[in-house]
């Protein structure tokens, strides 16, 4: 699978098969990548958006502000 | 190997059968278990699933007496060569063909027992280790120790004797010797043929017996049509043999 | 305030991120440190054997004891008999020399040698193919191995099979283990070294001839 | 939350009756387990295999499910890549299904070679000239990639999607799964076409050797077309079936309708290569190899497979399915779509097991082959599997985007 094995052998046959299978793999793993990555980035920013509204709305005490707000609304 | 000019001979191991000779003994399938340590299933008349590198075959040409006549088909591996069936499909590189003899060889601590070599190869040649390989305690002593017992799960077959190849070339080595005689290296069933039906050595070297053997009219190959270049030729005098070889196509 | 809850989700993160990178670093050190050091046994030779003092003092030769036999196969590890040619009485002072003679050869017991080479039972290897046709030296696989002092020798404890070829003076981590192919003589013999030699000199790479 | 996620409440069947369905599948299921169990412990003298029948029921089950896994991918290639919008319906349960069929698959080849633990070394030490190591490196790439399609929908479910990480992460998955659905598409077309390439490139083997372009072999493309046609007809199958069990329509009706239409017309076209290869096989690669065509029909594997495989599980539902009428009405729907898909699997026993049972060498005989009970557990442990995951996949996620639409 990699160079380094007995098997391997730097001809066609080895190129295109491995060249495709890495190729297919490297697709699948920086798309995954990328989710994560902008997954994060977006809770990340919905924490930051929420903090900020929760800031404006009651500067004076925003963490009894938000327990308030959530019983009352269940 | 390569010869006192340094250039690398390329040998081409073959054995020719003369069946014509062949009594059916069994001798030859019976030193093979020895020499390779081939196991033995608890129920041996199940010729599906026992092991057998040399399997001996009982052809006969279907008249009634007196017209009846049979021959044996000793069968070893064909040692196809470079069309080998059984070596493009291992996915593991488990099997191979050495270029340099000719062998069809095996590693079996590689193979994952998928069978796939099995279903490409014509002869019938393989077999699949179904059990773990069990010898009476006293036998156990008695085993070969060049040639490395298979596990259950994997596939095996006949190498030539492979080990008997390298035992000659230890020797030859030890004398500085960079070549090896024709009878230095012969493979256990060959050795222990009692009527000599089984000769063998290597078809490229024209100095060697097989190389004229077949080249005879007698001469002739298990399913040439499939093209798997057999490197085991077998002789016969009979027409219907060399028909059936064949299928009669 | 605003600020301090922006800070809030940042922290968050920086923790979670802290969190991450410090499981990294535990789990680098138990894989290329510990781990190592886990899997191999520090076992002693049942004798104390020195080799500089037979090679580099006494001047005997690798094949004096490990000789080849007339079909070309190769003797290996020195049985009772071969040492019992020199070592019949208690040469020297040695408290090895002593326990050796007096434990082995009187009462003719076989020494258990825990092997640095051992090969698994698949494979194949020819001593006279290497040293005799190729003349390759006894070093270029062992390392200078008459002329070191191993007094321990490191076994897998899964395999049993020894790491160091013959000093233990090496530290023991992944380092030393994943190693450059070039400095075999530390290696443990696998088969990625015997191909890496045998394609570079062109000799064959077939199955069998390393498998049995 | 954001209210574009929040689905509808479905209705469900009792949580008892529903551990009850799922005990009956589990029983099958651990019944299997344990024939795997004896498999691996005994090792594969417990099934009925031998020297002759190297491959046995569970290729046979692993070649047809991996076929009829194929909806999974070719729905995913004309939803994501060619926009065919009707079928949102029902991607979600193709996708499901597919990963029931790959995973089954390869839980079974683990079982079926001699040393499962050795199974890395095809990949280790690849030898990339053999057509099963294509198959095995595209089917475990392709259950990767069913497992990424398959990701989005679990995280879909109201428990875990109120958890923002995992909200995000099933939204962007979703996002870019055109590029996971390419990648699927490509490792499938492969792996489908490798399977049958396995078979046509045993030149030794009359029976199954088939010339072809390049490396590849004429069933190397036969298996590919009839993978994608089998595939949506499955897909239908299942559908029609986890409607009738429910007792609710989860699709609409034009959709299934369509489907199989697609399914058919594909069939349609794979059963006159199939035949023009035939023709030429046995007319003239298998009589170049010395062997007569009507020698490979012996015993229990007679002429009349052909003619099932060619017309009754071929020609009869292709045809039932193209006329539009037919398509409308339940009944021949489903025939259709079940003949479709046992035409395939009967074309998977055909290249498998009877390529074998045929003698080459000419001293051997003709040989059949039955499979142990143990055999038998393990492809029907397969099924409970796949019922479960299926089960539990309608149950708990939201499969059908219409079931509330249509169920209101």
């Amino acid at each position: 699978m990699l160079p380094t094995t007995f098997e391997f052998r730097w001809d066609a046959g080895h190129m295109i098969f491995f060249g495709v299978f890495y190729a297919v793999v490297i697709a699948i793993f920086t798309s995954l990548v990328y989710v994560a990555v902008k997954s994060i980035i977006d809770v990340y920013r919905d924490m930051t958006a929420r903090n900020e509204a929760n800031a404006s709305e009651h500067p004076e005490h925003p963490h009894e502000a938000t327990n308030e707000a959530v019983i009352a609304k269940s | 190997m390569k010869t006192e000019s340094g250039d690398q001979r390329i040998a081409r191991y073959g054995m020719t059968i003369d069946v014509d000779k062949c009594t059916g003994c069994g001798t030859c399938a019976v030193v093979c278990h020895m020499e390779n340590n081939v196991p033995f299933t608890v129920d041996e008349s199940d010729k599906s699933r026992n092991m057998a590198w040399m399997r001996i075959y009982k052809v006969d040409n279907g008249l009634d007496y007196p017209h009846v006549r049979v021959v044996y088909f000793p069968r070893p591996c064909m040692q196809c060569d470079h069309h080998t069936p059984c070596v493009s499909v291992c996915p593991a590189s488990a099997t191979n063909y050495d270029g340099l003899t000719g062998i069809v060889d095996q590693i079996n601590t590689r193979c994952i027992g998928c069978r796939y070599c099995m279903a490409a190869c014509p002869y019938m040649v393989r077999c699949f280790n179904w059990w773990d390989p069990v010898w009476p305690k006293d036998m156990e002593k008695h085993l070969n120790p060049d040639v490395a017992p298979r596990m259950r799960g994997v596939v095996e077959k006949c190498t030539f004797c492979s080990h008997r190849y390298l035992k000659a070339k230890d020797k030859a080595h030890n004398e500085g010797r960079d070549y090896l005689r024709e009878d230095e290296y012969v493979p256990a069933c060959v050795e222990a043929c009692p009527v000599g039906a089984m000769r063998f050595g290597d078809l490229n070297n024209p100095e060697h017996a097989v190389a004229q053997l077949i080249q005879s009219p007698r001469a002739f190959r298990l399913l040439e049509n499939l093209h798997t270049e057999p490197k085991v030729y077998y002789l016969s005098s009979y027409e219907w043999v060399r028909k059936l070889a064949d299928n009669f196509a | 305030m605003k600020m301090r809850d922006i800070s809030e989700s940042q922290r968050q993160f920086a923790l979670l991120g802290g969190i991450f990178a410090a499981a990294l670093v535990v789990s680098l050190i138990m894989g290329w440190i510990l781990f190592p050091s886990l899997a191999y046994a520090r076992k002693a030779q049942p004798i104390n054997y020195n080799p500089p003092l037979h090679v580099e003092q006494i001047g005997i030769t690798c094949d004096t004891c490990h000789f080849f036999y007339e079909d070309g196969s190769w003797a290996g590890i020195p049985t009772l008999e071969t040492c019992v040619d020199c070592h019949s009485d208690i040469i020297g002072a040695s408290p090895e020399e002593e326990k050796f003679v007096n434990e082995y050869v009187k009462k003719n017991r076989e020494v258990k040698w825990a092997l640095y080479v051992k090969q698994p039972e698949c494979v194949s290897f020819s001593h006279s193919s290497h040293v005799r046709m190729a003349k390759i030296a006894c070093e270029t696989c062992h390392g200078p191995q008459g002329h070191s002092d191993p007094k321990d020798y490191l076994a897998n404890r899964i395999t049993n099979y020894s790491y160091v070829v013959y000093d233990p003076r090496v530290p023991l981590n992944a380092f030393t283990i994943i190693r450059d192919k070039g400095e075999t003589v530390w290696g443990t013999m696998r088969m990625d070294e015997c191909t890496a030699c045998h394609r570079s000199r062109g000799t064959s790479t077939a199955c069998f001839i390393c498998h049995k | 939350m954001t209210s574009e996620h929040t689905t509808p409440k479905l209705e469900r069947c009792s949580r008892q009756k529903f551990l009850v369905w799922l005990s009956v599948w589990g029983l099958l299921l651990a019944w299997g387990l344990y024939g795997a169990f004896l498999c691996l412990f005994k090792g594969l003298n417990q099934t009925g295999m031998n020297n002759y029948f190297v491959f046995g029921l569970w290729i046979t089950v692993d070649l047809a499910i991996i076929a009829l896994g194929a909806g999974a991918f070719f729905s995913g290639f004309l939803f994501y890549i060619l926009k065919v919008d009707h079928l949102k319906d029902l991607i979600g349960a193709a996708v499901v299904i597919g990963f029931i069929c790959y995973s089954g698959a390869i839980g079974m080849l683990t079982i079926d070679i001699g040393q499962p633990l050795r199974g890395y070394f095809s990949f280790w030490h690849a030898n990339v000239h053999s057509m099963l190591t294509e198959v095995i490196f595209c089917i475990t790439c392709y259950l990767f990639v069913l497992t990424i399609e398959f990701t989005p929908l679990i995280l879909e479910n109201k428990r875990l999607s109120e958890f923002p990480l995992f909200k995000y992460i099933g939204e962007n998955l979703h996002g870019i799964m055109a590029v996971f659905a390419l990648v699927g598409t490509f490792l499938s077309f492969f792996h489908q076409g490798s399977l049958g390439g396995m078979f046509g490139v045993l030149f030794a083997r009359p029976f199954a050797y088939r010339t072809g372009v390049a490396i590849w072999p004429w069933t190397f493309f036969l298996f590919i077309l009839s993978a994608i046609a089998s595939g949506p007809a499955l897909t239908t199958l299942v559908v029609w079936t986890t409607q009738k069990v429910t007792g609710k329509q989860l699709v609409r009706r034009s959709t299934l309708s369509k489907l199989a239409k697609l399914s058919a017309t594909l069939f349609f076209v794979y059963l006159i290569l199939k035949a023009a290869d035939t023709v030429y096989w046995a007319n003239v690669t298998a009589p170049q190899m010395g062997f007569a065509f009507t020698r490979f029909y012996q015993g229990p594997y007679g002429m009349e497979l052909l003619f099932l495989e060619l017309f009754v599980f071929g020609l009869l539902p292709a045809v039932l399915l193209l006329i539009p009428k037919a398509r409308e009405h339940d009944f021949s729907l489903v025939i259709g779509c079940l003949f479709i898909c046992m035409g395939i699997v009967l074309n998977r026993f055909v290249m498998t097991v009877q390529t074998l049972s045929i003698p080459v060498l000419p001293f051997e005989k003709f040989v059949a082959y039955a499979p142990t009970w143990q055999e038998w557990a393990v492809a029907a442990a397969v099924l409970g599997y796949g019922v479960i995951v299926y089960s539990l996949s309608y149950r708990y996620l939201h499969l059908f985007p219409r079931e509330h639409e249509l169920n209101a």
